[in-house]
């Protein structure tokens, strides 16, 4: 019998597109790479869905690090990625103000294969937030 | 009762499929005793690799160079061990990327010896 | 500059067959002649495209630095005979000499 | 380089004259049949074309060209149908060692034993073994060629010949390509190795075969021998440049630059070193030319005749 | 479809929780019967089931007896990638007569046992199943947005590829009218004659469709037509069409369900001076010379031009191609043609071997930067022109030809060429005949295209989605393009782009009416204040606007979706601040709820 | 008894790369039931294979994975992968639909509706054996699922290279090997047939100027984008001989196209820019590395293509006009290229770490004898009506699109296989209309 869950600190969530990035995401598996446990990966159909306030709650809510992960130029909405682009600049604005560290936040675009990427900014941002540890808000 | 006529059933069956998979080598015997060795060989050729690697990293011509063997062969064999997760491909030294052992098969390697 | 002369294939066509403007100039022949190692044979060959008969004659020493191995015509893309517009050269200028 | 004009005045002088380039008249070269016993009459006529028995006067006269390329006297070659003694004819004739003349029949020799081996019904008529004519073909006096070509294709041809074995490349191009097209004379063609039937064996020996370009490219006929030689059990060894995409041995370029020869000679044997097995040539030309780098070359006729 | 009528809070819903084993690739390092466990424990989990392999059927048959049994009204299964066996378990959902939407994935194969081991792993399938049953309590039956749509297709442009789309989509049984601006049907390929590289005549390949299309009962074709307007979207689009007959200007409107842009291309025209062009009337374009070839009489061995005899042609490829910034000069826009022209190349070794198989005693000199003979064919013609004796030289990019007039001279023109396969050598050439091979360039179709809303590439040709997933479709749906309107093509190329297009648009029509992915916009009423902000982030215009409705007496504005239009991007939901409008099946509250669901570890009821 | 192996469907796309997949694609929305038969493991062809593509630098899995799926998935469309044909004619019996194709289902000894893709067996198997999707550079196993985002997800036992050691049936979690797997024949009867066989590269083994495929370290363009690719054998671009990050690269191109010498004189079209497209992704992984591109004429002809080349030159690609006449092993593992400098200054010889031959494209199927539709003299499938229809064959049920009609590149492909669609389409209707 599985002992008793513990609580996970550090928590990475992925956001990854479902052309791109989370099929991209599935070949990293198939390959059998291993990449840490504390990453948790949502199905988007376009990251321009989300307000600027998600991040912040997503930081407050108790994540450690944010990547999205999207399919860059190669974006099937026409125009979703500049504009998604575009908000993510007020979301580094604010966390500026907000003292956060910027590096929480990551874009970046992975393809259905890119596995080397995929580990690279998993590990990457795993090493951040171990460092960092969860976000402090000063309010 | 049943649950004996079940067994002789599996049993018959068993007694069936051994003897098709023993007509099915002696069928293939001459494509498995070359499989039996090209396997041996490849066992011998990965073994030295990683007995080469083991505590150390190294590039393609330095394996390849310790344990005789053709720089073009070590080359697949690493990549292939690297595709399968028995070596890691560490940093570049000049023009050659070094490699080692992964940690998952360094331990399998110490359970073997 | 030199113009184009227009009457030289007429003159050359008795020497060899008039097929040296089938050659599309990737000189394949001048990189696999074993013998001459500048521009040759495909220099000679553009000569005759463009009709630089009097260019020939200058450099007609270069023709004789080949001995029909055959491997521009071998290997020739457009199978234009590089060998044989030699030859053919070759046959010219003989005849020239031997006229002057 | 040696003025071409000069050569070919001088080759195109000598065939006129003598039939033969150098000038050698034919009774002082073509002597190996004597000692061969050889029907007159026969399926096929052997015609040599005169090139192995040209051989060793070409390299005397190579020995000399070299001494002088890029000297004065190069110049001077334009007399050279004046000077006999030195460049050409009977004083050529002269300088070359009876030894090396009688080494350059013995493959032509080889040749005979090899073919009468093989069953192969075959004459010899030295009246009508000619030189072919082939030089002043290469060399552009197409006139010459033509002229000389007609005649000895007229002779062959009034004396009945239909078959012909040839046993050097270049005379095998002429008679089989070159005469019809200018002499309106057609001949069936073989050169001597596509008619061996030397029986199979076993000998387990690895050979670098040089593929002379005239059989490789022209003729395409270089898987030919090597069949032979597969029969018996000989290897040939792996190299760069062979068959079809054969390297030239330098050795036509001998009468214009007898350096350029060398220089190509040279890279070619290097290759063919390589895999440090015997050479093997089958083509007079090459097989001289190559023999000069001193490394260890012989005709196919000569290691055939060895293994049988 | 009733239940959207229940009460509208999730918290009743019912989750069906199944966990797959995969035969031990998941459950050798995922503790399956622990996951289970914790999911019994999940808010709204009603059953949580393993199984050694969820898609066999006897997996299937689980998830279809709860739900059937009515145990059950959302799905989440645990298993392996969602792209092999998400379409599995909605098509059981669906035999079990649910809604297929009601259904949430949780990858614990390719992203949690086969990347991560032991307790982690374990944990972390837990947390994914949590998040997924939390996604799903908040899922609603969806269907398919379905557009009605008319069986018909409007064809803009009745050039070669305007004429096969309208043939290739009339034969399916849709209605097709094609408009054409001039009083001809045929375009470019009225001024062809014999086409590379096969020979056949311009004349009789239009021949051939003509008969097809003149005589197609299900084809309209007005001439002489302009369009005025554009509305509508997929399915429904209404043209105003002003038409000119007998000095009368008749105005009519076009209910369509699909559009196609079969606008085509028009040759360039050298601007003068340009080597001699407009200047000197032996300076020609490519198309005079084939223009010159179909009509001429000449009977001799040598060419005829305007009464003169043509010795030597000079012909100067990639004029108005391939220009290049500080080099060429740009037109009065300040643009440059940058591109190939794709055609001129095999169109000019055409004319070559036609002139010098008729009139030997002409002599052709090409010069070229690149001979682009891409095609089926096209390389032989080159060759062909080669043994033909045409001369071809070789110019740089940056060294021009020259062609001057001479004076003096036996010809009316010297050009000078560097040229690069004589060693850089300068070489005159004498001339009689300088033919400019032009290339195509884009019509100006920009009125149409903002009106349309179509894109226009750099290049100013229309610019399709993707050229490879989808090249002859534009990003709003319905709208198709084929032909030279997009791109430099041959007739062949253009007809295939045709029959491209044709089999999009019927197979869009087919049914008369068009069904869409439910995942759009969606606007709650109640919630909606009118700000308009989700109005300006929408990417696609059109797809949102503000409509003026009834409330409580009041004219008030609210968001409206086009269903028909909607990306389902979610721009819009980014940005209301009522959070009045989501999209459907992938929605924003979704995710929040997700993530609550990671950070609570996802067991932690 | 003999019914229970024909299948019927209305076509018959004998080919499963992007032409085949468009034209599926196209006939099954339009309602049409279509049959893919594949001679491969996977459907997906050259292209599911390439890195990137030009011009677009789009990853080549992220946009045919799409494709292979939806055909996958598609409810009208049914995939037969390693499959051979070994008969496809117009059908006369009883049945008649018009099309009648004779198929040999391979065996794969796997159960394929047991499978489920998990690579146990792959990763139990003890032979290591060339990995031939990888250009031979890595190996795979004797038990494989050919790629990693291949279409199905099924492994191929390589029964030349296993043991019969029993290990991958004792470890498969659904008993899915089946060592006795028998080939299978089955029948499919259709109204029309298209033909989307495609290309392979013309073989460097048969091409001595460039060392008969023996020189190490001189590859084809295929092998590179393999290296290119980021799941390729090395995951990054390493020199096959010994692993050295190459710093000096060289494209040959027309190497065996536009060539009678090498038996291709036709221009494959595509090398040129593809060749663009390699140089320029390599000058983004290896920024310090010299590239060349030795061409004759560069034939960037399609939409965005000049401009990709003018990019190219910008950012530094050297492109030299001349041909390489040859190709030799030099020091260390590099190769020298032959070619003559057209400037006049004579001949070059140019070492190179690493040399890519964009090698010539041939016809991937030749349909004699299985099939009588007529090919020209350059071997590719005969286009009765190349300018109204270039999807038209001599035989009019049956269609052709993409390579398998010439050298093509993708961008026409997928035009050209819509356009298939549509004839064939217009068949059946027509047909539908004289019934």
């Amino acid at each position: 019998m599985s002992p008793q869950a513990k609580k996970q600190e550090n928590k990475i969530l992925i956001l990854a597109t479902e052309t791109c990035a989370y099929p991209g995401a599935d070949s990293v598996g198939q390959a059998h790479s291993t990449y840490p446990s504390n990453t948790y990966i949502l199905r988007v159909r376009a990251p321009v869905l989300f307000p600027e306030s998600f991040y912040f709650d997503c930081f407050k809510k108790g994540i450690s690090g944010i990547i999205v992960m999207s399919c860059g130029e190669e974006c099937p909405y026409e125009g979703a990625f500049t504009a998604m682009a575009k908000k993510l600049d007020g979301v580094y604005k604010k966390m500026k103000e907000m003292e956060l560290d910027l590096k929480r936040l990551r874009l970046t675009a992975i393809c259905t294969v890119c596995n080397r990427s995929f580990l690279n900014e998993v590990n990457q941002m795993d090493k951040l937030v171990r460092e960092l540890g969860p976000p402090q808000f000063k309010k | 009762m049943e649950n004996n006529d079940k067994d002789k059933g599996a049993d018959k069956a068993k007694e069936a499929k051994k003897a098709a998979m023993k007509e099915l080598r002696a069928q293939r015997k001459t494509m498995i005793a070359a499989a039996s060795t090209k396997m041996k060989e490849q066992k011998k050729d990965i073994k030295a690799i990683k007995k080469n690697l083991n505590g150390q990293t190294a590039t393609i011509p330095e394996i390849a160079e310790a344990i005789d063997m053709p720089k073009d062969k070590t080359l697949w064999y690493m990549a292939t061990m690297k595709k399968y997760g028995q070596i890691v491909e560490g940093p570049k030294e000049g023009v050659f990327f070094k490699y080692f052992l992964s940690e998952s098969d360094k331990t399998q390697e110490k359970a073997e010896v | 500059m030199s113009t184009i002369n227009l009457d030289f294939a007429e003159e050359l066509k008795e020497y060899s067959d008039d097929k040296a403007l089938e050659c599309f100039n990737c000189g394949t022949c001048a990189a696999i002649c074993p013998l001459v190692h500048d521009n040759f044979p495909r220099r000679m060959i553009r000569y005759v495209q463009v009709g630089a008969r009097e260019k020939i004659l200058e450099n007609s020493d270069e023709l004789w630095r080949c001995l029909h191995c055959g491997l521009c015509t071998h290997t020739c893309p457009r199978e234009a005979d590089p060998g044989e517009i030699i030859l053919g050269l070759k046959r010219f200028v003989v005849a020239n000499w031997r006229r002057s | 380089m040696f003025n071409p004009r000069d050569i070919i005045e001088t080759l195109a002088n000598n065939v006129r004259q003598t039939t033969s380039p150098f000038g050698i008249p034919k009774f002082m070269v073509n002597k190996w049949y004597k000692d061969v016993n050889l029907p007159k009459e026969g399926e096929y006529m052997l015609i040599t074309g005169l090139m192995y028995q040209f051989a060793p006067f070409i390299e005397k006269s190579t020995q000399y060209l070299e001494k002088y390329e890029g000297t004065k006297m190069a110049s001077l070659l334009k007399y050279a149908r004046y000077m006999p003694g030195y460049l050409s004819g009977i004083g050529l004739a002269m300088m070359t060692s009876g030894k090396e003349k009688k080494d350059a029949g013995q493959p032509l020799k080889d040749i005979a034993l090899l073919l009468k081996k093989s069953k192969v019904n075959f004459a010899y008529r030295p009246d009508l073994d000619n030189y072919s004519g082939i030089l002043l073909y290469d060399m552009g006096d197409q006139k010459g060629f033509v002229a000389h070509a007609k005649k000895i294709a007229q002779k062959l041809k009034d004396a009945g010949v239909k078959k012909i074995i040839t046993v050097d490349p270049h005379t095998a191009y002429a008679i089989k390509e070159l005469f019809p097209k200018y002499t309106g004379i057609s001949f069936e063609v073989k050169s001597y190795f596509e008619l061996l039937d030397l029986g199979s064996k076993d000998l387990g020996l690895e050979v670098t075969i040089h593929d002379p370009c005239f059989f490789g490219r022209y003729l395409k006929l270089s898987e030919i021998p090597r069949k032979v030689l597969g029969n018996l059990g000989i290897t040939e060894s792996e190299i760069r440049n062979k068959g079809e995409f054969t390297s030239c041995c330098g050795g036509p370029a001998e009468s214009i630059s007898p350096s350029l020869s060398n220089e190509i000679m040279e890279k070619r044997v290097e290759e063919l070193k390589e895999p440090g097995k015997p050479i093997i040539a089958y083509c007079p030309i090459c097989l001289g030319n190559l023999k000069k780098s001193g490394a260890k070359v012989e005709d196919l006729s000569t290691l055939l005749v060895r293994h049988i | 479809m009733t239940e959207k009528n229940t009460n509208k809070t999730p918290d009743n819903k019912k989750i069906g929780v199944y966990i797959c084993y995969c035969g031990g690739n998941i459950s050798d390092h995922v503790d399956v019967e622990e996951v289970k466990k914790r999911a019994e424990k999940m808010p709204n989990v009603v059953v949580a089931r393993t199984n050694m392999f969820m898609c066999s059927d006897p997996g299937q048959e689980l998830i279809i007896n709860d739900l059937k049994s009515g145990k059950i009204d959302r799905v989440v299964v645990a298993s392996c990638a969602p792209s092999l066996h998400e379409a599995t378990f909605r098509d059981a959902i669906k035999r079990a007569g649910s809604n297929p939407f009601i259904y949430e994935h949780a990858n614990i194969r390719e992203q949690v046992s086969w990347v991560h081991q032991g307790d982690p792993a374990t944990d972390k399938a837990s947390v994914l199943v949590a998040s997924a049953a939390a996604k799903a309590k908040l899922l609603k039956p969806l269907d398919p947005v379905r557009v009605e749509a008319k069986k018909h297709t409007t064809v803009i442009g009745g050039g070669i590829a305007g004429i096969k789309t309208a043939i290739d989509i009339a034969q399916t049984g849709i209605n097709v009218t094609l408009i054409e601006k001039s009083s001809v049907l045929g375009g470019q390929l009225n001024n062809l004659d014999k086409l590379a590289p096969s020979g056949e005549k311009a004349s009789e390949v239009l021949q051939e469709l003509l008969d097809q299309v003149l005589n197609h009962k299900s084809i309209t074709i007005h001439t002489d037509c302009k369009i005025e307007a554009v509305q509508g979207y997929v399915g429904n689009f209404s043209l105003s069409i002003s038409k000119k007959s007998n000095n009368k200007i008749e105005k009519f409107n076009i209910e369509t369900g699909a559009i196609v842009m079969a606008t085509g291309a028009i040759p360039y025209i050298p601007f003068d001076g340009e080597f001699g062009f407009g200047r000197h009337e032996q300076v020609i374009t490519l198309q005079n010379l084939i223009q010159i070839l179909k009509d001429n009489k000449s009977t001799g061995s040598i060419l005829e031009v305007n009464g003169k005899r043509i010795r030597n042609i000079v012909m100067i490829h990639c004029v108005g191609s391939r220009q290049i910034p500080g080099i060429h000069q740009p037109k009065e826009d300040g643009k440059l043609n940058e591109y190939c022209s794709r055609t001129c190349c095999a169109a000019m070794l055409n004319a070559s071997n036609q002139i010098r198989e008729n009139f030997p005693a002409t002599s052709i000199y090409e010069m070229y930067r690149d001979i682009r003979t891409y095609g089926r064919g096209q390389e032989e013609l080159y060759t062909q022109a080669s043994a033909n004796k045409v001369v071809f030289m070789r110019y740089e990019t940056d060294a021009q030809p020259e062609v001057s007039l001479t004076s003096g001279s036996d010809y009316p023109f010297q050009v000078k060429v560097k040229d690069s396969l004589t060693f850089n050598e300068e070489m005159d050439v004498p001339a009689d005949l300088v033919v400019l091979a032009t290339g195509i360039e884009p019509d100006d179709v920009s009125g149409l295209a903002s009106m349309m809303k179509l894109p226009i590439g750099t290049d100013k040709f229309l610019l399709e989605v993707h050229p490879k997933l989808r090249p002859v479709e534009f990003p709003i749906t319905g709208i198709f393009l084929a032909g030279t309107c997009q791109a430099p093509m041959d007739a062949g190329e253009a007809c295939n782009a045709a029959g491209a297009a044709a089999v999009k648009a019927s197979a869009l029509l087919r049914k008369g009416f068009i069904e869409l992915d439910p995942f759009v916009a969606e606007v709650n009423p109640d919630k909606c204040q009118g700000h308009g902000a989700c109005i300006e982030a929408c990417l696609k215009e059109g797809a949102l606007n503000l409509v003026e409705v009834e409330n409580d007496g009041k004219t008030v504005k609210r968001a409206q979706v086009t269903a028909a239009m909607c990306l389902g991007c979610g721009a819009c939901a980014a940005v209301c601040p009522e959070k009045a409008i989501d999209i459907n099946g992938w929605a924003l509250k979704q995710y929040e709820d997700m993530v609550d669901a990671i950070v609570s570890d996802g067991f932690a009821v | 008894m003999v019914s229970t192996h024909i299948k019927k469907f209305d076509t018959l796309v004998v080919g499963g790369g992007i032409a085949g997949l468009q034209t599926a694609l196209d006939l099954g929305d339009q309602g049409y039931k279509v049959a893919i038969v594949e001679k491969d493991a996977s459907i997906g062809g050259k292209m599911i294979r390439l890195s990137k593509v030009f011009p677009t630098l789009d990853c080549a899995s992220c946009i045919t994975t799409p494709k292979m799926s939806a055909a996958a998935h598609h409810e009208n469309i049914t995939l037969f992968t390693y499959c051979n044909l070994t008969s496809l004619d117009h059908d006369t019996s009883s049945e008649a639909l018009g099309v009648k194709a004779v198929i040999i289902q391979n065996p794969r000894y796997v159960d394929p509706d047991k499978c489920i893709g998990c690579r146990q067996c792959e990763y139990v198997c003890p032979i290591y054996v060339s990995d031939e999707e990888q250009g031979g550079l890595s190996a795979t196993k004797a038990i494989s699922i050919p790629f990693s985002n291949a279409i199905p997800q099924l492994p191929i036992m390589d029964i030349e290279n296993c043991m019969l050691c029993g290990q991958c049936e004792k470890v498969c979690p659904t008993n899915a090997i089946d060592y006795f797997q028998k080939p299978e024949e089955f029948i499919i009867l259709a109204k029309t047939a298209i033909i989307t066989t495609g290309f392979e590269l013309l073989p460097k083994e048969d091409n001595f100027q460039y060392g008969n495929g023996k020189i190490p370290n001189v590859v084809d363009s295929l092998q590179m984008e393999r290296l290119l690719a980021p799941h390729g054998p090395y995951n990054r671009v390493l020199r096959p001989s010994d692993g050295m990050e190459p710093d000096s690269i060289a494209y040959v191109q027309c190497a065996g196209s536009r060539d009678k010498s090498m038996g291709v004189s036709y221009c494959s079209r595509v090398c040129c820019m593809y060749a663009i497209k390699q140089a320029m992704l390599l000058s983004g992984s290896l920024p310090l590395a010299d590239i060349t591109i030795y061409y004759m004429d560069i034939r960037a002809f399609g939409k965005g293509y000049e401009q990709f080349y003018q990019n190219a030159k910008a950012m530094g690609i050297e492109f030299i006009k001349g041909k390489v006449a040859k190709i030799d092993e030099g020091e260390n593992g590099s190769a020298i290229v032959r070619y003559e400098n057209q400037d006049g200054s004579g001949i070059v010889t140019a070492n190179h770490d690493l040399v890519v031959l964009s090698m010539g494209m041939i016809p991937g199927w030749n349909p004699e004898p299985i099939c009588p539709v007529s090919k020209d003299s350059d071997h590719f499938i005969t286009s009765i009506k190349p300018k109204i229809s270039p999807v038209l064959t001599n035989m009019n049920d049956f269609f052709v699109a993409g390579a398998a009609a010439g050298p093509k590149d993708i961008v026409d492909t997928v035009t050209e296989s819509g356009s298939a669609a549509m004839e064939a389409a217009k068949f059946m209707s027509n047909s539908i209309m004289e019934n």
